[in-house]
Protein backbone atom coordinates (compact mmCIF):
# COMPACT_ATOMS: atom_id res chain seq x y z
CA UNK A 1 0.00 0.00 0.00
CA UNK A 2 2.10 2.70 -1.62
CA UNK A 3 1.29 6.33 0.19
CA UNK A 4 2.85 8.40 -2.38
CA UNK A 5 5.38 7.43 -5.41
CA UNK A 6 6.53 10.61 -7.81
CA UNK A 7 7.38 9.77 -11.03
CA UNK A 8 9.77 12.64 -13.45
CA UNK A 9 9.63 12.92 -17.13
CA UNK A 10 10.63 15.24 -19.19
CA UNK A 11 9.62 17.09 -22.29
CA UNK A 12 12.25 19.49 -23.48
CA UNK A 13 13.34 21.78 -21.14
CA UNK A 14 10.53 21.26 -18.80
CA UNK A 15 9.99 18.25 -15.82
CA UNK A 16 6.88 17.23 -15.61
CA UNK A 17 6.45 15.37 -12.04
CA UNK A 18 3.69 12.96 -11.21
CA UNK A 19 2.60 12.38 -7.56
CA UNK A 20 0.23 9.71 -6.98
CA UNK A 21 -1.72 8.94 -3.88
CA UNK A 22 -1.57 11.81 -0.91
CA UNK A 23 1.11 14.30 0.61
CA UNK A 24 0.37 15.13 4.02
CA UNK A 25 3.19 15.39 6.66
CA UNK A 26 4.18 11.70 6.39
CA UNK A 27 4.62 11.34 2.62
CA UNK A 28 6.13 15.53 2.21
CA UNK A 29 9.81 14.41 2.43
CA UNK A 30 9.35 12.22 -0.98
CA UNK A 31 7.83 15.19 -2.86
CA UNK A 32 10.29 17.26 -1.44
CA UNK A 33 13.30 15.10 -2.43
CA UNK A 34 11.41 15.43 -6.18
CA UNK A 35 11.35 19.34 -6.43
CA UNK A 36 14.98 19.54 -5.20
CA UNK A 37 16.53 17.03 -7.35
CA UNK A 38 14.40 19.30 -10.13
CA UNK A 39 16.48 22.07 -9.04
CA UNK A 40 19.93 20.44 -8.56
CA UNK A 41 19.41 19.25 -12.43
CA UNK A 42 18.97 22.98 -12.75
CA UNK A 43 15.72 21.71 -14.47
CA UNK A 44 13.53 25.14 -13.20
CA UNK A 45 10.58 24.47 -16.15
CA UNK A 46 8.83 22.42 -13.68
CA UNK A 47 5.20 21.00 -13.92
CA UNK A 48 3.25 19.03 -11.09
CA UNK A 49 0.36 16.95 -13.15
CA UNK A 50 -1.84 16.38 -9.88
CA UNK A 51 -3.96 13.82 -11.90
CA UNK A 52 -3.09 11.11 -9.65
CA UNK A 53 -2.98 13.58 -6.35
CA UNK A 54 -5.93 12.31 -4.44
CA UNK A 55 -4.60 15.06 -1.48
CA UNK A 56 -2.15 17.69 -0.13
CA UNK A 57 -1.94 18.99 3.02
CA UNK A 58 -0.28 21.99 4.20
CA UNK A 59 3.20 20.02 4.30
CA UNK A 60 2.67 19.57 0.69
CA UNK A 61 2.06 23.51 0.25
CA UNK A 62 4.64 24.20 2.33
CA UNK A 63 7.33 22.03 0.36
CA UNK A 64 5.97 24.27 -3.20
CA UNK A 65 6.75 27.42 -0.98
CA UNK A 66 10.25 26.36 0.11
CA UNK A 67 11.36 25.80 -3.15
CA UNK A 68 9.27 28.57 -5.52
CA UNK A 69 11.91 31.66 -4.73
CA UNK A 70 15.29 29.41 -6.11
CA UNK A 71 12.93 28.55 -9.13
CA UNK A 72 12.05 31.69 -9.78
CA UNK A 73 15.30 33.76 -9.14
CA UNK A 74 16.79 31.50 -12.05
CA UNK A 75 14.23 32.19 -14.82
CA UNK A 76 12.03 29.35 -13.89
CA UNK A 77 8.54 28.35 -12.76
CA UNK A 78 6.36 25.84 -11.05
CA UNK A 79 3.41 25.16 -12.62
CA UNK A 80 0.00 22.67 -11.25
CA UNK A 81 -2.21 20.95 -14.10
CA UNK A 82 -5.30 18.87 -13.43
CA UNK A 83 -6.23 19.25 -10.04
CA UNK A 84 -8.62 17.37 -8.49
CA UNK A 85 -11.81 18.53 -6.51
CA UNK A 86 -10.51 18.21 -3.33
CA UNK A 87 -6.98 19.75 -4.24
CA UNK A 88 -8.27 22.76 -5.83
CA UNK A 89 -10.36 23.08 -3.08
CA UNK A 90 -7.55 23.57 -0.27
CA UNK A 91 -6.05 25.50 -3.28
CA UNK A 92 -9.18 27.94 -3.22
CA UNK A 93 -9.31 28.16 0.39
CA UNK A 94 -5.37 29.61 1.11
CA UNK A 95 -5.80 31.64 -2.33
CA UNK A 96 -3.00 29.55 -3.75
CA UNK A 97 -4.32 30.69 -7.18
CA UNK A 98 -2.67 33.77 -7.06
CA UNK A 99 0.97 32.48 -5.88
CA UNK A 100 1.02 29.44 -8.20
CA UNK A 101 -0.46 29.21 -12.22
CA UNK A 102 -3.12 26.18 -12.39
CA UNK A 103 -3.89 24.57 -15.81
CA UNK A 104 -6.79 21.93 -16.81
CA UNK A 105 -4.29 20.28 -18.54
CA UNK A 106 -0.75 19.13 -18.66
CA UNK A 107 -0.47 20.19 -22.30
CA UNK A 108 -1.68 23.69 -21.54
CA UNK A 109 1.05 23.61 -18.22
CA UNK A 110 3.86 22.55 -20.56
CA UNK A 111 2.49 24.63 -23.58
CA UNK A 112 2.62 27.71 -20.86
CA UNK A 113 6.50 27.75 -20.68
CA UNK A 114 6.54 28.78 -24.39
CA UNK A 115 6.32 27.88 -27.97
CA UNK A 116 9.32 25.69 -28.04
CA UNK A 117 8.30 23.03 -25.61
CA UNK A 118 6.02 20.44 -25.82
CA UNK A 119 6.77 19.56 -29.43
CA UNK A 120 10.12 18.00 -28.37
CA UNK A 121 9.62 15.25 -25.64
CA UNK B 1 7.47 34.99 13.14
CA UNK B 2 5.25 36.72 15.93
CA UNK B 3 1.76 37.77 13.88
CA UNK B 4 0.90 41.50 14.02
CA UNK B 5 -0.58 42.74 17.02
CA UNK B 6 -3.82 44.44 15.33
CA UNK B 7 -5.00 41.20 14.27
CA UNK B 8 -4.23 39.41 17.85
CA UNK B 9 -7.93 40.10 19.38
CA UNK B 10 -9.70 38.43 16.40
CA UNK B 11 -7.62 34.82 16.51
CA UNK B 12 -7.64 35.09 19.58
CA UNK B 13 -11.57 34.70 20.21
CA UNK B 14 -11.61 31.45 18.68
CA UNK B 15 -8.85 30.10 20.98
CA UNK B 16 -10.13 30.98 24.52
CA UNK B 17 -11.21 27.71 26.59
CA UNK B 18 -14.78 27.05 25.59
CA UNK B 19 -17.75 28.17 28.38
CA UNK B 20 -20.48 26.06 29.81
CA UNK B 21 -21.29 23.86 28.16
CA UNK B 22 -24.26 24.17 25.56
CA UNK B 23 -27.71 22.29 25.75
CA UNK B 24 -26.43 19.73 23.19
CA UNK B 25 -23.44 19.23 25.30
CA UNK B 26 -25.57 18.56 28.58
CA UNK B 27 -27.35 15.53 26.84
CA UNK B 28 -26.54 12.27 28.30
CA UNK B 29 -25.11 9.13 27.10
CA UNK B 30 -27.92 7.30 25.17
CA UNK B 31 -28.07 10.23 22.86
CA UNK B 32 -28.28 8.37 19.79
CA UNK B 33 -25.66 9.59 17.93
CA UNK B 34 -22.23 7.75 17.11
CA UNK B 35 -18.90 8.95 18.44
CA UNK B 36 -15.86 7.58 18.25
CA UNK B 37 -12.27 7.40 20.35
CA UNK B 38 -8.95 6.91 18.39
CA UNK B 39 -6.14 6.18 20.48
CA UNK B 40 -2.34 6.25 18.24
CA UNK B 41 1.08 6.35 18.61
CA UNK B 42 2.91 9.83 17.50
CA UNK B 43 4.00 8.34 14.27
CA UNK B 44 2.78 10.52 11.24
CA UNK B 45 2.54 7.22 9.68
CA UNK B 46 -1.00 7.13 10.82
CA UNK B 47 -2.01 10.36 9.66
CA UNK B 48 -3.68 8.50 7.07
CA UNK B 49 -5.84 7.24 9.28
CA UNK B 50 -7.00 10.02 10.80
CA UNK B 51 -7.97 11.64 7.82
CA UNK B 52 -10.06 8.26 6.69
CA UNK B 53 -11.75 7.96 10.22
CA UNK B 54 -12.58 12.08 10.14
CA UNK B 55 -13.70 12.02 6.15
CA UNK B 56 -16.00 8.94 7.45
CA UNK B 57 -16.99 10.80 10.63
CA UNK B 58 -17.95 13.45 9.13
CA UNK B 59 -20.02 11.75 5.82
CA UNK B 60 -22.03 9.73 8.84
CA UNK B 61 -22.65 13.25 10.25
CA UNK B 62 -24.38 14.73 7.33
CA UNK B 63 -21.86 16.24 5.74
CA UNK B 64 -21.31 16.04 1.97
CA UNK B 65 -17.88 14.50 0.69
CA UNK B 66 -16.33 17.89 0.06
CA UNK B 67 -16.97 19.38 3.17
CA UNK B 68 -15.84 15.96 4.91
CA UNK B 69 -12.71 16.46 2.71
CA UNK B 70 -12.00 19.58 3.80
CA UNK B 71 -12.51 18.60 7.60
CA UNK B 72 -10.33 15.59 7.29
CA UNK B 73 -7.89 18.06 6.07
CA UNK B 74 -8.28 20.13 9.46
CA UNK B 75 -8.11 17.06 11.55
CA UNK B 76 -4.68 16.05 10.14
CA UNK B 77 -3.67 19.61 10.26
CA UNK B 78 -4.84 19.44 13.89
CA UNK B 79 -3.26 16.09 14.61
CA UNK B 80 0.23 17.00 12.14
CA UNK B 81 0.46 19.83 14.82
CA UNK B 82 0.47 17.93 17.81
CA UNK B 83 3.04 15.54 16.68
CA UNK B 84 5.62 18.12 14.91
CA UNK B 85 4.87 21.09 17.74
CA UNK B 86 3.36 19.55 21.27
CA UNK B 87 6.25 16.35 20.93
CA UNK B 88 8.57 17.57 18.78
CA UNK B 89 8.62 15.02 16.23
CA UNK B 90 8.94 12.28 19.55
CA UNK B 91 7.50 8.67 18.14
CA UNK B 92 6.67 7.10 21.40
CA UNK B 93 3.81 9.20 22.83
CA UNK B 94 -0.23 9.06 22.55
CA UNK B 95 -2.74 11.25 20.88
CA UNK B 96 -6.08 10.79 21.39
CA UNK B 97 -9.11 11.53 18.70
CA UNK B 98 -12.43 11.80 20.29
CA UNK B 99 -15.08 12.38 17.69
CA UNK B 100 -18.92 13.86 18.63
CA UNK B 101 -21.92 14.37 16.97
CA UNK B 102 -23.19 16.55 19.04
CA UNK B 103 -26.62 17.34 16.75
CA UNK B 104 -26.11 20.86 15.54
CA UNK B 105 -22.31 20.62 16.02
CA UNK B 106 -19.36 18.07 14.72
CA UNK B 107 -16.71 17.66 17.45
CA UNK B 108 -13.60 16.97 17.32
CA UNK B 109 -11.06 16.51 20.14
CA UNK B 110 -7.14 16.02 20.09
CA UNK B 111 -5.66 15.12 23.35
CA UNK B 112 -1.84 15.01 23.89
CA UNK B 113 0.27 15.34 27.12
CA UNK B 114 2.95 17.22 25.13
CA UNK B 115 4.29 20.83 25.07
CA UNK B 116 1.59 23.23 25.63
CA UNK B 117 0.40 25.70 22.91
CA UNK B 118 1.33 28.98 23.04
CA UNK B 119 -0.73 30.97 21.00
CA UNK B 120 2.05 33.56 20.23
CA UNK B 121 3.85 31.35 18.45
CA UNK B 122 1.38 31.46 15.80
CA UNK B 123 2.36 33.39 12.62
CA UNK B 124 -0.65 35.72 10.67
CA UNK B 125 -0.59 34.25 7.25
CA UNK B 126 0.50 36.99 4.76
CA UNK B 127 0.53 35.05 1.11
CA UNK B 128 2.17 38.33 -0.43
CA UNK B 129 5.02 37.75 1.80
CA UNK B 130 5.26 33.93 1.31
CA UNK B 131 7.64 34.09 -1.25
CA UNK B 132 9.42 36.79 -0.61
CA UNK B 133 10.33 35.71 2.81
CA UNK B 134 10.55 32.12 2.03
CA UNK B 135 7.86 31.49 4.47
CA UNK B 136 6.76 27.75 4.55
CA UNK B 137 5.03 27.46 7.88
CA UNK B 138 1.52 28.90 8.75
CA UNK B 139 -0.59 27.35 6.49
CA UNK B 140 -1.40 24.46 9.05
CA UNK B 141 -3.70 26.99 11.52
CA UNK B 142 -4.72 28.97 8.66
CA UNK B 143 -6.33 26.00 6.72
CA UNK B 144 -7.97 24.84 9.89
CA UNK B 145 -9.26 28.08 10.87
CA UNK B 146 -10.60 28.77 7.68
CA UNK B 147 -12.60 25.08 7.26
CA UNK B 148 -14.06 24.87 10.99
CA UNK B 149 -16.01 27.56 12.88
CA UNK B 150 -14.10 26.99 15.70
CA UNK B 151 -10.63 26.35 17.09
CA UNK B 152 -9.97 26.29 20.65
CA UNK B 153 -6.90 25.40 22.77
CA UNK B 154 -7.43 23.91 25.70
CA UNK B 155 -5.32 22.96 28.81
CA UNK B 156 -6.28 20.81 31.78
CA UNK B 157 -5.11 17.51 34.00
CA UNK B 158 -1.78 18.57 32.20
CA UNK B 159 -3.46 17.84 29.20
CA UNK B 160 -3.83 19.84 25.57
CA UNK B 161 -6.78 20.06 24.24
CA UNK B 162 -7.48 21.37 20.66
CA UNK B 163 -11.40 21.42 19.64
CA UNK B 164 -12.62 21.86 16.19
CA UNK B 165 -16.00 22.33 15.66
CA UNK B 166 -18.03 22.59 12.54
CA UNK B 167 -21.95 23.39 12.58
CA UNK B 168 -24.12 21.18 10.32
CA UNK B 169 -26.49 24.34 10.07
CA UNK B 170 -25.97 27.61 8.73
CA UNK B 171 -28.27 29.74 10.57
CA UNK B 172 -31.56 29.68 9.12
CA UNK B 173 -30.67 26.84 6.77
CA UNK B 174 -31.80 23.10 6.24
CA UNK B 175 -29.89 20.79 7.68
CA UNK B 176 -27.34 18.91 4.99
CA UNK B 177 -28.89 15.88 3.42
CA UNK B 178 -26.62 12.80 3.80
CA UNK C 1 -32.85 -24.84 13.81
CA UNK C 2 -30.74 -26.89 16.30
CA UNK C 3 -27.71 -27.74 15.02
CA UNK C 4 -26.52 -31.72 15.11
CA UNK C 5 -25.24 -32.45 18.64
CA UNK C 6 -22.45 -34.64 17.34
CA UNK C 7 -20.94 -30.94 15.60
CA UNK C 8 -21.45 -28.90 19.11
CA UNK C 9 -17.85 -29.62 20.58
CA UNK C 10 -15.93 -28.18 17.94
CA UNK C 11 -17.85 -25.26 18.28
CA UNK C 12 -18.38 -25.17 21.38
CA UNK C 13 -14.32 -24.36 21.59
CA UNK C 14 -14.36 -21.57 19.93
CA UNK C 15 -17.03 -19.83 21.74
CA UNK C 16 -16.25 -20.49 25.95
CA UNK C 17 -15.32 -17.50 27.94
CA UNK C 18 -11.59 -16.43 27.07
CA UNK C 19 -8.72 -17.76 29.57
CA UNK C 20 -6.56 -15.37 31.20
CA UNK C 21 -5.14 -12.51 29.53
CA UNK C 22 -2.32 -13.37 27.03
CA UNK C 23 1.36 -11.83 27.85
CA UNK C 24 0.14 -9.49 25.00
CA UNK C 25 -2.91 -8.32 26.43
CA UNK C 26 -1.07 -7.68 29.80
CA UNK C 27 0.64 -5.08 28.21
CA UNK C 28 -0.31 -1.20 29.93
CA UNK C 29 -1.41 1.79 27.90
CA UNK C 30 1.83 3.12 25.80
CA UNK C 31 1.55 0.06 24.01
CA UNK C 32 2.24 1.66 20.72
CA UNK C 33 -0.51 0.82 19.00
CA UNK C 34 -3.50 1.95 17.62
CA UNK C 35 -7.03 1.14 19.23
CA UNK C 36 -10.74 2.69 18.52
CA UNK C 37 -13.34 2.70 20.15
CA UNK C 38 -16.98 3.24 18.22
CA UNK C 39 -20.20 3.86 19.77
CA UNK C 40 -23.31 3.57 17.77
CA UNK C 41 -26.45 3.84 17.90
CA UNK C 42 -28.82 0.30 17.13
CA UNK C 43 -29.75 1.33 13.53
CA UNK C 44 -28.37 -0.93 10.83
CA UNK C 45 -27.57 2.19 8.93
CA UNK C 46 -24.38 2.45 10.75
CA UNK C 47 -23.28 -0.96 9.68
CA UNK C 48 -21.53 0.58 6.52
CA UNK C 49 -19.48 2.53 9.00
CA UNK C 50 -18.44 -0.39 10.74
CA UNK C 51 -17.17 -2.15 7.98
CA UNK C 52 -15.23 0.74 6.84
CA UNK C 53 -13.35 1.12 10.20
CA UNK C 54 -12.83 -2.16 10.59
CA UNK C 55 -10.93 -2.49 7.30
CA UNK C 56 -8.96 0.62 8.03
CA UNK C 57 -7.78 -0.71 11.02
CA UNK C 58 -7.00 -3.65 9.85
CA UNK C 59 -4.92 -2.59 7.21
CA UNK C 60 -3.17 -0.53 9.54
CA UNK C 61 -2.61 -3.47 11.30
CA UNK C 62 -0.75 -4.58 8.46
CA UNK C 63 -3.34 -7.41 6.78
CA UNK C 64 -3.21 -6.65 3.34
CA UNK C 65 -6.75 -5.73 1.09
CA UNK C 66 -8.42 -8.58 1.07
CA UNK C 67 -7.92 -9.74 4.41
CA UNK C 68 -9.03 -6.63 5.58
CA UNK C 69 -12.26 -6.68 3.17
CA UNK C 70 -12.99 -10.35 4.91
CA UNK C 71 -11.98 -8.90 8.67
CA UNK C 72 -14.55 -6.09 7.52
CA UNK C 73 -17.18 -8.95 6.81
CA UNK C 74 -16.72 -10.93 9.62
CA UNK C 75 -17.50 -7.43 11.99
CA UNK C 76 -20.24 -6.43 9.62
CA UNK C 77 -21.85 -10.11 10.53
CA UNK C 78 -20.98 -9.74 14.19
CA UNK C 79 -23.09 -6.30 14.59
CA UNK C 80 -25.80 -6.78 12.60
CA UNK C 81 -26.36 -9.75 14.84
CA UNK C 82 -26.40 -7.59 17.38
CA UNK C 83 -29.04 -5.60 16.06
CA UNK C 84 -30.99 -8.25 15.25
CA UNK C 85 -30.72 -10.72 17.93
CA UNK C 86 -29.71 -9.37 21.00
CA UNK C 87 -31.52 -6.21 20.43
CA UNK C 88 -34.49 -7.80 18.19
CA UNK C 89 -34.28 -4.62 15.76
CA UNK C 90 -35.03 -2.33 18.18
CA UNK C 91 -32.48 1.23 17.03
CA UNK C 92 -32.63 3.11 20.75
CA UNK C 93 -29.88 1.19 21.78
CA UNK C 94 -26.05 1.34 21.54
CA UNK C 95 -23.72 -1.10 20.18
CA UNK C 96 -19.52 -0.78 21.44
CA UNK C 97 -16.79 -1.60 19.22
CA UNK C 98 -13.02 -1.60 20.17
CA UNK C 99 -10.55 -2.05 18.25
CA UNK C 100 -7.13 -3.04 19.53
CA UNK C 101 -3.62 -4.29 18.08
CA UNK C 102 -2.28 -6.40 20.40
CA UNK C 103 0.97 -7.16 18.54
CA UNK C 104 0.55 -10.53 17.16
CA UNK C 105 -3.65 -10.32 17.15
CA UNK C 106 -6.25 -8.33 15.37
CA UNK C 107 -8.76 -7.94 18.44
CA UNK C 108 -12.31 -6.78 17.52
CA UNK C 109 -14.45 -7.02 21.18
CA UNK C 110 -18.58 -6.06 20.38
CA UNK C 111 -20.16 -4.87 23.84
CA UNK C 112 -24.22 -4.69 23.74
CA UNK C 113 -26.44 -4.92 26.82
CA UNK C 114 -28.83 -6.96 24.73
CA UNK C 115 -30.38 -10.50 24.99
CA UNK C 116 -27.90 -12.73 25.62
CA UNK C 117 -26.47 -15.29 23.01
CA UNK C 118 -28.00 -19.36 23.39
CA UNK C 119 -25.39 -21.09 21.26
CA UNK C 120 -27.73 -23.78 20.74
CA UNK C 121 -29.54 -20.92 18.78
CA UNK C 122 -26.85 -21.55 16.03
CA UNK C 123 -27.44 -23.80 13.43
CA UNK C 124 -24.76 -25.73 12.11
CA UNK C 125 -24.44 -24.47 8.24
CA UNK C 126 -24.84 -27.61 5.77
CA UNK C 127 -24.94 -25.87 2.52
CA UNK C 128 -26.68 -29.50 0.79
CA UNK C 129 -29.76 -28.70 2.70
CA UNK C 130 -29.83 -24.70 2.26
CA UNK C 131 -31.83 -25.07 -0.97
CA UNK C 132 -34.39 -27.63 -0.24
CA UNK C 133 -35.08 -26.29 3.53
CA UNK C 134 -35.14 -22.96 2.42
CA UNK C 135 -32.80 -21.92 4.67
CA UNK C 136 -31.74 -18.40 5.19
CA UNK C 137 -30.08 -18.22 8.42
CA UNK C 138 -26.78 -19.57 10.17
CA UNK C 139 -24.74 -17.96 7.56
CA UNK C 140 -23.82 -15.09 9.61
CA UNK C 141 -22.07 -17.11 12.50
CA UNK C 142 -20.62 -19.50 9.89
CA UNK C 143 -18.53 -16.85 8.12
CA UNK C 144 -17.55 -14.87 10.88
CA UNK C 145 -16.07 -18.34 12.14
CA UNK C 146 -14.47 -19.33 8.61
CA UNK C 147 -13.07 -15.49 8.20
CA UNK C 148 -11.47 -15.30 12.27
CA UNK C 149 -8.98 -17.57 14.56
CA UNK C 150 -11.46 -17.27 16.96
CA UNK C 151 -15.05 -16.36 18.07
CA UNK C 152 -15.82 -16.06 21.57
CA UNK C 153 -19.08 -14.86 23.68
CA UNK C 154 -19.25 -13.69 26.65
CA UNK C 155 -21.59 -12.02 29.60
CA UNK C 156 -19.95 -9.80 32.23
CA UNK C 157 -21.42 -7.30 34.20
CA UNK C 158 -25.06 -7.40 31.98
CA UNK C 159 -23.22 -6.98 28.82
CA UNK C 160 -22.46 -9.65 25.94
CA UNK C 161 -19.21 -9.34 24.66
CA UNK C 162 -18.64 -10.97 21.47
CA UNK C 163 -14.34 -10.62 20.65
CA UNK C 164 -13.20 -11.91 17.09
CA UNK C 165 -9.58 -12.22 16.85
CA UNK C 166 -7.39 -12.96 13.91
CA UNK C 167 -3.68 -13.78 14.22
CA UNK C 168 -1.39 -11.87 12.17
CA UNK C 169 1.49 -14.31 11.68
CA UNK C 170 0.55 -17.53 10.58
CA UNK C 171 2.92 -19.86 13.43
CA UNK C 172 6.58 -19.72 11.65
CA UNK C 173 5.64 -17.10 8.44
CA UNK C 174 6.99 -13.46 8.14
CA UNK C 175 4.99 -10.87 9.49
CA UNK C 176 2.71 -9.48 6.96
CA UNK C 177 3.86 -5.82 4.82
CA UNK C 178 1.85 -3.02 5.53
CA UNK D 1 -25.00 9.08 -0.98
CA UNK D 2 -26.94 6.14 -2.01
CA UNK D 3 -25.67 2.94 -0.44
CA UNK D 4 -27.52 0.40 -3.40
CA UNK D 5 -29.49 0.83 -6.35
CA UNK D 6 -30.83 -2.26 -8.45
CA UNK D 7 -31.56 -1.32 -11.80
CA UNK D 8 -33.38 -4.31 -14.38
CA UNK D 9 -32.95 -4.77 -17.96
CA UNK D 10 -35.12 -7.59 -19.78
CA UNK D 11 -32.89 -9.62 -22.32
CA UNK D 12 -35.28 -12.24 -24.11
CA UNK D 13 -36.87 -14.52 -21.29
CA UNK D 14 -33.76 -13.63 -19.18
CA UNK D 15 -34.45 -10.33 -16.51
CA UNK D 16 -30.69 -8.69 -15.85
CA UNK D 17 -30.56 -7.16 -12.26
CA UNK D 18 -27.64 -4.57 -11.51
CA UNK D 19 -27.17 -4.09 -7.85
CA UNK D 20 -25.07 -0.97 -7.62
CA UNK D 21 -23.30 -0.39 -4.26
CA UNK D 22 -23.14 -2.88 -1.15
CA UNK D 23 -25.99 -5.53 0.12
CA UNK D 24 -25.66 -5.60 3.98
CA UNK D 25 -28.45 -5.70 6.34
CA UNK D 26 -29.51 -2.30 5.69
CA UNK D 27 -29.79 -2.76 2.10
CA UNK D 28 -30.75 -6.24 1.49
CA UNK D 29 -34.38 -5.09 1.34
CA UNK D 30 -34.21 -3.12 -1.94
CA UNK D 31 -32.10 -6.54 -3.91
CA UNK D 32 -35.12 -8.69 -2.21
CA UNK D 33 -37.36 -6.18 -3.32
CA UNK D 34 -35.79 -6.66 -6.98
CA UNK D 35 -35.92 -10.49 -6.72
CA UNK D 36 -39.16 -10.38 -5.97
CA UNK D 37 -40.27 -8.23 -8.52
CA UNK D 38 -39.11 -10.78 -11.05
CA UNK D 39 -40.99 -13.90 -9.53
CA UNK D 40 -44.23 -11.81 -9.52
CA UNK D 41 -43.35 -10.94 -13.16
CA UNK D 42 -43.09 -14.92 -13.43
CA UNK D 43 -39.45 -14.02 -14.77
CA UNK D 44 -37.46 -16.57 -13.65
CA UNK D 45 -34.36 -16.97 -15.36
CA UNK D 46 -32.52 -14.39 -13.60
CA UNK D 47 -28.88 -13.07 -14.29
CA UNK D 48 -27.98 -11.06 -11.49
CA UNK D 49 -24.67 -8.88 -12.78
CA UNK D 50 -22.44 -8.23 -10.21
CA UNK D 51 -19.91 -6.01 -11.88
CA UNK D 52 -21.36 -2.64 -9.65
CA UNK D 53 -21.38 -5.00 -6.22
CA UNK D 54 -18.69 -3.91 -4.10
CA UNK D 55 -19.39 -5.80 -1.57
CA UNK D 56 -22.42 -8.34 -0.11
CA UNK D 57 -23.36 -9.80 3.51
CA UNK D 58 -24.88 -12.59 4.76
CA UNK D 59 -28.02 -10.87 4.66
CA UNK D 60 -27.78 -10.37 0.74
CA UNK D 61 -26.81 -14.29 0.58
CA UNK D 62 -29.69 -15.49 2.60
CA UNK D 63 -32.37 -13.12 0.22
CA UNK D 64 -30.77 -15.19 -2.38
CA UNK D 65 -31.51 -18.32 -0.61
CA UNK D 66 -34.70 -17.45 0.11
CA UNK D 67 -36.16 -17.10 -3.22
CA UNK D 68 -33.87 -19.88 -5.44
CA UNK D 69 -36.10 -22.63 -4.59
CA UNK D 70 -39.06 -20.95 -5.94
CA UNK D 71 -36.93 -19.75 -8.78
CA UNK D 72 -36.04 -23.61 -10.12
CA UNK D 73 -39.32 -25.04 -9.27
CA UNK D 74 -40.62 -22.60 -12.03
CA UNK D 75 -37.84 -24.02 -14.64
CA UNK D 76 -35.59 -20.89 -13.81
CA UNK D 77 -32.44 -19.87 -12.34
CA UNK D 78 -30.47 -17.10 -10.66
CA UNK D 79 -27.09 -16.99 -12.00
CA UNK D 80 -24.22 -14.61 -11.35
CA UNK D 81 -21.67 -12.84 -13.25
CA UNK D 82 -18.89 -10.30 -12.78
CA UNK D 83 -17.97 -11.01 -9.46
CA UNK D 84 -15.12 -8.70 -8.31
CA UNK D 85 -12.69 -10.02 -6.19
CA UNK D 86 -13.95 -9.32 -2.66
CA UNK D 87 -17.60 -10.93 -3.67
CA UNK D 88 -16.00 -14.09 -5.33
CA UNK D 89 -14.05 -14.50 -2.07
CA UNK D 90 -17.35 -14.47 -0.03
CA UNK D 91 -18.45 -16.97 -2.28
CA UNK D 92 -15.57 -18.72 -2.12
CA UNK D 93 -15.76 -19.07 1.89
CA UNK D 94 -19.06 -20.50 1.68
CA UNK D 95 -18.73 -22.84 -1.13
CA UNK D 96 -21.78 -21.05 -2.86
CA UNK D 97 -20.12 -22.02 -6.40
CA UNK D 98 -21.99 -25.49 -5.75
CA UNK D 99 -25.05 -23.64 -5.22
CA UNK D 100 -25.17 -20.88 -7.79
CA UNK D 101 -23.63 -20.57 -11.37
CA UNK D 102 -21.08 -17.65 -11.68
CA UNK D 103 -19.68 -16.39 -15.14
CA UNK D 104 -16.92 -14.19 -16.13
CA UNK D 105 -19.41 -11.87 -18.16
CA UNK D 106 -22.45 -11.08 -18.66
CA UNK D 107 -22.67 -12.32 -22.03
CA UNK D 108 -21.69 -15.66 -20.95
CA UNK D 109 -24.39 -15.81 -18.51
CA UNK D 110 -27.18 -14.98 -20.64
CA UNK D 111 -25.74 -17.44 -22.87
CA UNK D 112 -26.32 -19.71 -20.25
CA UNK D 113 -29.95 -19.86 -20.22
CA UNK D 114 -29.66 -21.57 -23.88
CA UNK D 115 -29.23 -20.48 -27.55
CA UNK D 116 -32.64 -18.40 -28.17
CA UNK D 117 -31.43 -15.99 -25.68
CA UNK D 118 -29.29 -12.86 -25.91
CA UNK D 119 -29.50 -12.06 -29.33
CA UNK D 120 -33.25 -10.27 -28.65
CA UNK D 121 -32.59 -7.27 -26.96
N1 LIG E 1 -0.51 21.56 18.89
C1 LIG E 1 0.42 22.53 18.99
N2 LIG E 1 1.22 22.59 20.09
C2 LIG E 1 2.17 23.56 20.20
N3 LIG E 1 2.36 24.52 19.28
C3 LIG E 1 1.60 24.54 18.17
C4 LIG E 1 0.58 23.54 17.97
N4 LIG E 1 -0.02 23.82 16.80
C5 LIG E 1 0.59 24.88 16.29
N5 LIG E 1 1.56 25.35 17.11
C6 LIG E 1 2.42 26.54 16.89
O1 LIG E 1 1.81 27.31 15.86
C7 LIG E 1 2.71 27.48 14.74
C8 LIG E 1 1.93 27.49 13.44
O2 LIG E 1 1.42 26.20 13.14
P1 LIG E 1 1.04 25.85 11.64
O3 LIG E 1 0.17 26.94 11.13
O4 LIG E 1 0.44 24.50 11.62
O5 LIG E 1 2.39 25.90 10.82
P2 LIG E 1 3.68 24.99 10.96
O6 LIG E 1 3.27 23.78 11.72
O7 LIG E 1 4.03 24.69 9.55
O8 LIG E 1 4.69 25.82 11.66
C9 LIG E 1 3.71 26.36 14.86
O9 LIG E 1 4.92 26.65 14.25
C10 LIG E 1 3.80 26.19 16.38
O10 LIG E 1 4.71 27.14 16.92
N1 LIG F 1 -25.29 -11.44 19.11
C1 LIG F 1 -26.24 -12.41 19.23
N2 LIG F 1 -27.10 -12.38 20.26
C2 LIG F 1 -28.04 -13.35 20.36
N3 LIG F 1 -28.20 -14.36 19.49
C3 LIG F 1 -27.37 -14.44 18.44
C4 LIG F 1 -26.35 -13.48 18.25
N4 LIG F 1 -25.67 -13.81 17.13
C5 LIG F 1 -26.23 -14.92 16.64
N5 LIG F 1 -27.27 -15.32 17.42
C6 LIG F 1 -28.10 -16.54 17.21
O1 LIG F 1 -27.41 -17.34 16.27
C7 LIG F 1 -28.26 -17.58 15.12
C8 LIG F 1 -27.42 -17.68 13.86
O2 LIG F 1 -26.88 -16.40 13.53
P1 LIG F 1 -26.42 -16.14 12.05
O3 LIG F 1 -25.52 -17.24 11.64
O4 LIG F 1 -25.83 -14.78 11.97
O5 LIG F 1 -27.71 -16.24 11.15
P2 LIG F 1 -29.01 -15.32 11.15
O6 LIG F 1 -28.65 -14.06 11.86
O7 LIG F 1 -29.28 -15.11 9.70
O8 LIG F 1 -30.07 -16.12 11.84
C9 LIG F 1 -29.25 -16.47 15.13
O9 LIG F 1 -30.43 -16.81 14.46
C10 LIG F 1 -29.45 -16.21 16.61
O10 LIG F 1 -30.38 -17.12 17.16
Amino acid sequence: MSELTVESRDVGDVVLLYPKGFINAHTVRLFEGALQKAISLKQFKIVVNCAGLSYIASAGLGAMMGAIEEIRSNGGDLRLASLNETVQNIFDILGFNHLYRTYASEAEAIASFGPAHGAGA
Amino acid sequence: MVRAPDRVSGREESRRPPPAPSPAARVPRGRNKPSLILSLPSETAYLGLVREVTKKMAEVGGFAEPVAERLSLAVDEAATNVLEHAYKGATDREVELRFEDRGPDFRVELVDTGQMMDPRAVPQVDLDKFVTERRTGGLGMHLMEKIMDSVTFRRSARRNVCALVKHKTPLGEEPPGR
